[in-house]
């Protein structure tokens, strides 16, 4: 709607367009969300001092592992139109199991392979709440949350546990060209379903179903299978990066993550996500974490105050999407 | 180099005790010509992104209370491959054998000595009153996902029951959350289910949850004096109940000078890192009681 | 009520790679029905969101008696007395019907909203509208298509605009509805109301408008301010640029043998048992009024609903399909009647809502979907059925009306499969496509498939169909063999007895 | 859909409701949550002892009023369709402000004025960059959310305020019938929203715009106004909730309440509340508050561990979500 309203005055943005230098224009028409990211990049090499700095940018990919791996299931989660606040305590519940696990069994293999599991089953179990009985998949998934976070402290007894197999450690700290591997398996993530949303049937009809989901079961897609199946995924990267959290930490948290899920959502929003399903990108999602993950970064290093980052969080995510819509109505506006 | 720089990392970053323990780091750094740089560590996650931080901006060391002790070990780790050293603040970090990591200087105070010095003071009180320990019940507002909040009420608990408290007394009310209306929430039941009882004993890890089961007993009807709350810290909080009119049931807190604990151990870390000498392994502080008559001098004296 | 003139005074209105008007011009009175007419994407529906503020323009203005207006939104539009029934459906189904009926004029008593004024004015225009059996208080996401379609109207009606205009009303009525319609359009007319009618039924044309302006690709190209002496070729030939002689362009073939049978089928919305059967080869109508239960009974057929009773026999083998998805695979496939509802991915391009369903024959190593060859697809109908848009990968919801439905169209006619099922195929598409989809359906059937048209356009069924079933009331009344299917005939079936 | 599937077999389900007495059938029948509600009310007042009593039922609405307050709104907002993740900030931040503001001037009247009016203005904004810049009200009351709870920080200074004006603390203890003016405030709250909800056109324009905000533009509502108006009565009523609270605990704390949105929001869907727009009801969500705050109480009562009660609290919030959707298919089926 706001795009038709904007459409009534083409020649005037135009005109102002002219004013910038050719690559620049390029760059905003194309995309207003990585041109931000790009601006706002280097903005903080500048003026930040250390910040384009290599361990600084180690440091910065690996503060965003958690919320970067899981926001790419995320995406799939939110283009289905649907919504998983359980990942935070997916987190928390499978690092436990796995270091529970571990320390039990003392196979590594063992309890990573039953942590992740656990992750994927959670995921399938709220896929199919969801999907079955066609439960709203923020109150189910709110109640996952609720019940997994408990399962989470049953299982440790409350107290954080420890691992006691030094495998596990070589987990989260395993490096290969310089980074990490819960770094190498964010990356991992992004190709994989930026692959799987884009390249893959599965992807379309998910983006399809959230589009429309009574279209798309006309359509002949298995709407609850794919449902199942996204979910599952969702449980099975947030299992993943629970267990690589814990071994990077050493040790089973329950009470880690909290809030974790609206900064994955918020993440996916910024990167152009949209709430009510059938739009995203990959591209947006892995530009969204990244500015999240700077301006985190940069107020560290700046030293700024913690009340004060409260406002300058808030201050950045409605900016960015200001700007965003902006571009957007402009661009259509522009033809 | 040049200038020394350190980090201060604190697990909850919101909370005046830790805003007060970086003040007090960051004055004492402009005193001596030090730069002390504050940062939050919540989870492990964001502990190893402050340290990594840190290395960016080539600090020298960093104090730290850990959101868990356990995290110790990774956080040894992290800070020995950047070549920073590392004192704790408040809570000791545990090795894996579940012992205190002695290579890690600490400052602090237990949270199980603490809260036996909160049983203990109730436990006096209830005596200079002339309770009758039988009609006397204690509402525990409990926070077991928090192993400091557990540990601190299961140091008052433990003083009170050495002191002839009855173990059948002792109500449980486990809050959500650490503030005062998660607090009244949970006390609520727990008040209306014991309406027998003409005494209560309430305490818990802070100062707000305490605040929140007076609120609670006020609710039910319970006297200023049918009442001894009290709380840990010494904060706006405890301030603002003694600063009423008449006396409510929270009677005191046990304040411990978070001033203190900064100052000394950015210092510590900053003999440390200049003059190489190591900071002792384990040093103890102890609150003080705080009540209505005499908080305004323990406050000046604790420099809250 | 004195005669309002509206002038369209050069209008210009521009979207992102189409100009969808080019300074259109004419001049429409008070107290005649005026048809605006042309192909699909020709800038029909544009035209209307300009008079009611939803399309901003680039260049020109409006006059209304003589007054320069442009409107910069709905409810300006409203205030100048303008009202105009959306080619789309514009409800909030979880509100009554009365509500609906008098959102934005709410009747208010104190503050409180008046709900028997609400209920008495409702029953007002229920009453008006025909749609009587409507209860003020039921849910709009209870009622046929059909009848939101009325209710939109209805709403119009309410504001007691000097302007109304109807954007293709007619699509989803059936012929009773369409009888009310007509003569509420006449009484608007008495009533000295300026009349904007948009269709793409040519009888329509003739028996209810007094003028008609043609448009094609945005430009206005010809208003006849009377119909006396205009024939309907001349109309059709301004509208689409070619001649078109016969738009049904029947073609005789032969049945093969039996393709599905349906045998006792039971189900909600069908009331009493169906049986049925269509042959390979042959074009089989299903013809009803407005909730007979045409649609409901292929649900049960395709999977998307589940039958209480009675067997399907496809391709010799009883089947029952759990989701259209199955009934997909073993290759029968539901082309579904709510383009919005049930139809469109509205924010995904036309190529990706063209191939949703047939990308699993090109597939690369199993997984991949093959990109060009869904281009070249998507290319190739968008050639066929002369799909108006910049391109395969605009997001469907910038394409006019009759332009989705054909990519819906396409999504099913790129299927490979045995038995076309098609509720209301040509709903919204203009005379000359109209054509070339009938020649597809004839190849379909000339290839040995099956094809099973529901419509509820009364020429379209008894002029394209080998045979044609009658359903009223969620019974399927009889089968008429096409040498026999008279409209007389076939609407005394449908009628209630 | 699944309405649809659920719908082939109407003849079973009326035989099996024939097993069951009258009254309880025609409950069942006309509304499936309160009829959960009662029965868990009935449950747990012969299972728990102490539970029906009055000091325990005033204890409990109490208990309740900062959610069921704040659920009243935000049942509007989620009316028209939008969500507000920042109440729980508001509540925090306008408790901080009146306290300060009270201590400063000595007057209750001008802190509990500026308190509210903060919570209003801090709504209304919310509501203008949602309806006037089109932005996520997901992402845009995060950013709220993010921005006011550091402004409460600020305003406070890190640590709790005291107020120094006995009057004040009247406020949350003043009686009436044996229910103090927090508990007066929800009730209203609930009467005032209900009517609004129900009884007048703004209340049937929100409910339009949450179900079809095109149609409702095209048909001549003015959606901005209505948006921004819903927002700052949001805002208004946090704010309400946050001075009050302040007034009852004595002190304002900028930490408190956090995680209170979601639960105000899971009130709100468990009591039919669709998240897409354009369905609400009073009773439903007053039902949501006090199964949840029912369910709170009594595990208080029974001394359910800690650990567990995430675990009943996550299968309580699923199981009444389902047992209401099977209600609903039943009902269509039967019907
Ligand atoms: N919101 C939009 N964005 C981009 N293009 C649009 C938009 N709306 C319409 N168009 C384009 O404008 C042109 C005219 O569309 P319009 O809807 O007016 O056609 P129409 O004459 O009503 O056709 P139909 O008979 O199919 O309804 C089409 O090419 C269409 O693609
Ligand atoms: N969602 C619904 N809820 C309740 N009743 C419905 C619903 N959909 C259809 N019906 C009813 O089911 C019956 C059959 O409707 P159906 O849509 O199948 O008719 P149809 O012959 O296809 O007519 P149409 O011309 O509208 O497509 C009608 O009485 C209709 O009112
Ligand atoms: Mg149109
Ligand atoms: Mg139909």
């Amino acid at each position: 709607m706001s795009s038709d309203k904007m459409a009534a005055r083409p020649a005037m943005t135009q005109q102002a367009r002219r004013g910038l230098p050719k690559p620049l224009r390029t760059l905003l028409d194309t995309s207003g969300l990585i041109a931000i990211f790009i601006l706002l990049f280097i903005g903080l090499s500048v003026l930040v001092p250390d910040f384009l700095t290599g361990r600084n940018i180690v440091g910065l990919l690996l503060s965003v592992t958690l919320i970067g791996t899981i926001a790419t299931t995320m995406m799939m989660v939110l283009a289905l139109g649907e919504v998983d606040l359980s990942v935070a305590s997916i987190v928390a519940f499978t690092g436990v199991v796995a270091a529970v696990v571990t320390s039990n069994t003392g196979s590594v293999l063992i309890g990573v392979a039953v942590g992740i599991g656990a992750g994927a089953a959670v995921g399938a179990f709220n896929g199919f709440v969801v999907a079955r009985f066609g439960i709203n998949s923020l109150i189910a998934t709110l109640a996952a949350m609720e019940f997994v976070r408990g399962l989470a402290y049953i299982t440790s007894g409350g107290d954080a546990v420890m691992i006691t197999v030094p495998g596990f450690f070589d987990l989260g700290s395993a490096a290969f060209l310089g980074l990490t591997l819960p770094v190498w398996t964010m990356i991992g993530c992004f190709v994989v379903f930026g692959v799987v949303l884009n390249l893959t049937a599965f992807g379309r009809n998910t983006l399809a179903t959230g589009g429309n989901a009574e279209a798309a079961s006309l359509a002949g897609v298995n709407v609850r299978r794919l449902k199942i199946t996204v979910f599952a995924l969702q449980g099975l990267v947030a299992g993943i990066a629970g267990v690589l959290l814990t071994s990077r930490m050493g040790l089973g948290d329950p009470n880690t993550s909290l809030g974790l899920e609206l900064a994955v959502i918020s993440a996916c929003v910024l990167g152009g996500v949209s709430l009510s399903g059938g739009v995203a990108s990959i591209t947006g999602v892995l530009v969204g974490v990244l500015i999240m993950g700077c301006v985190q970064n940069a107020m560290g290093l700046l030293n700024v105050p913690t009340f004060y980052q409260y406002l300058v969080r808030g201050a950045i995510l409605l900016l960015a999407v200001m700007f965003d819509r902006w571009k957007q109505s402009r661009r259509a506006g522009g033809g | 180099q040049d200038e020394v720089k350190i980090g201060f990392i604190v697990k909850k970053p919101e909370q005046a005790w830790f805003i007060n323990e970086q003040d007090a780091a960051t004055a004492l750094g402009e005193e001596k010509g030090f730069e002390v740089v504050s940062l939050a560590g919540e989870d492990g996650q964001q502990v190893l992104s402050a340290i990594d931080n840190l290395n960016s901006q080539g600090a020298d060391g960093f104090v730290i209370c850990p959101p868990d002790v356990r995290l110790g070990p990774a956080i040894v780790n992290r800070a020995e491959q950047y070549g920073m050293k590392v004192v704790t603040v408040d809570d000791q970090f545990l090795g894996p054998d579940g012992e205190p990591i002695a290579s890690v200087p600490h400052l602090g105070m237990s949270g199980y000595k603490i809260g036996r010095q909160v049983g203990e003071a109730i436990a006096a009180e209830m005596e200079a009153r002339g309770w009758d320990l039988d009609e006397t019940a204690a509402l525990r507002i409990s926070n077991n996902e928090l192993p400091t909040a557990k540990a601190r009420t299961d140091g008052a608990t433990d003083a009170l029951l050495d002191a002839g408290f009855v173990q059948d007394n002792i109500f449980d009310a486990p809050q959500q959350n650490t503030d005062t209306s998660s607090a009244f929430a949970a006390a609520s039941p727990v008040l209306s289910k014991n309406g027998r009882f003409e005494h209560w004993v309430i305490y818990a890890l802070n100062e707000e949850s305490v605040l929140g089961g007076v609120r609670a007993s006020e609710q039910y009807g319970l006297s200023a004096d049918q009442v001894i709350g009290i709380g840990i810290n010494g904060s706006g909080a405890a301030f603002a109940e003694f600063q009423r009119q008449s006396p409510t049931g929270f009677y005191g807190t046990v304040a411990v000078s978070s001033t203190m604990h900064g100052r000394q151990t950015a210092d510590n870390l900053y003999t440390w890192i200049t003059t190489d000498e190591k900071p002792p392994a384990n040093t103890e502080t102890t609150g003080t009681l705080m009540t209505r008559d005499n908080w305004q001098q323990v406050r000046a004296d604790l420099g809250l | 009520m004195s005669q309002t003139t509206l002038r369209v005074d050069g209008i210009t209105v521009e979207f992102p790679g189409v100009k969808a008007l080019d300074g259109v011009s004419f001049t429409a009175r008070g107290g005649e029905v005026h048809a605006l007419m042309g192909e699909n994407g020709a800038g029909k529906s544009t035209l209307l969101k300009v008079l009611s503020g939803v399309n901003r323009v680039s260049d020109g203005r409006l006059w209304i008696d003589d007054e320069p207006i442009v409107f910069i939104n709905a409810r300006e539009a409203l205030r100048h007395g303008i009202a105009i029934i959306y080619q789309e459906l514009t409800l909030s189904p979880n509100l009554s019907v009365a509500e609906n009926l008098l959102l934005g004029q709410l009747p208010v008593r104190r503050g409180f909203l008046d709900r028997r004024r609400l209920r008495e004015r409702a029953m007002t225009i229920l009453e008006e509208l025909g749609e009587e059996g409507i209860s003020p208080a039921t849910k709009v996401r209870e009622l046929s298509i059909g009848q939101q379609q009325m209710i939109e109207i209805g709403r119009a009606l309410l504001r007691d605009a000097r302007i109304i205009a109807f954007d293709e009303p007619t699509s989803s009525l059936s012929v009773q509805e369409i009888r009310h319609l007509k003569r509420i359009v006449a009484r608007l007319r008495d009533e000295g109301r300026v009349v904007l009618y948009v269709t793409h039924r040519m009888e329509e044309v003739f028996e209810m408008c007094d003028a008609v302006t043609v448009f094609r690709d945005g430009r206005h190209i010809r208003t006849h301010d009377s119909l006396d002496g205009l024939d309907h070729d001349t109309l059709v030939s301004e509208m689409v640029g070619r001649e078109i002689e016969d738009v049904y362009g029947y073609r005789t073939r032969d049945a093969g043998d039996v393709l599905m049978r349906i045998d006792r089928l039971e189900g909600r919305g069908v009331r009493a048992p169906v049986s049925l059967e269509i042959r390979r080869g042959e074009v089989l109508g299903l013809f009803g009024l407005v909730g007979a239960g045409r649609s409901e009974l292929m649900r049960l057929v395709c999977g998307a609903a589940q039958a209480t009773g009675g067997r399907v026999e496809f391709g010799g083998d009883a089947r029952r399909f759990g989701t259209p998805g199955d009934a997909i695979r073993a290759g029968i496939a539901m082309c579904p009647e709510d383009r919005k509802s049930q139809g469109i991915f509205p924010v995904a391009s036309v190529s990706d809502n063209l191939n949703i369903s047939c990308r699993r024959f090109f597939k690369r190593w199993g997984v991949f979907r093959h990109a060009q060859r869904e281009t070249r697809n998507t290319q190739a109908y968008i050639r066929q059925l002369r799909i108006k848009t910049p391109g395969p990968r605009t997001p469907i919801a910038n394409l006019s009306g009759g332009n989705q439905q054909k990519v819906i169209l396409a999504r099913w006619l790129a299927e490979e499969i045995d038995l076309f099922v098609m509720d209301e195929p040509t709903r919204g598409i203009d005379v000359g496509a109209r054509r070339d989809i009938y020649s597809l359906l004839y190849d379909l059937a000339e290839q040995g498939k099956g094809v099973l048209v529901i419509s509820s356009d009364l020429a379209e069924v008894s002029s394209i169909c080998d045979r044609i079933g009658v359903m009223r009331d969620g019974e399927l009344i009889d089968i008429v063999p096409r040498e026999s299917a008279t409209p007389e005939r076939l609407l005394g079936l449908a009628l209630p007895a």
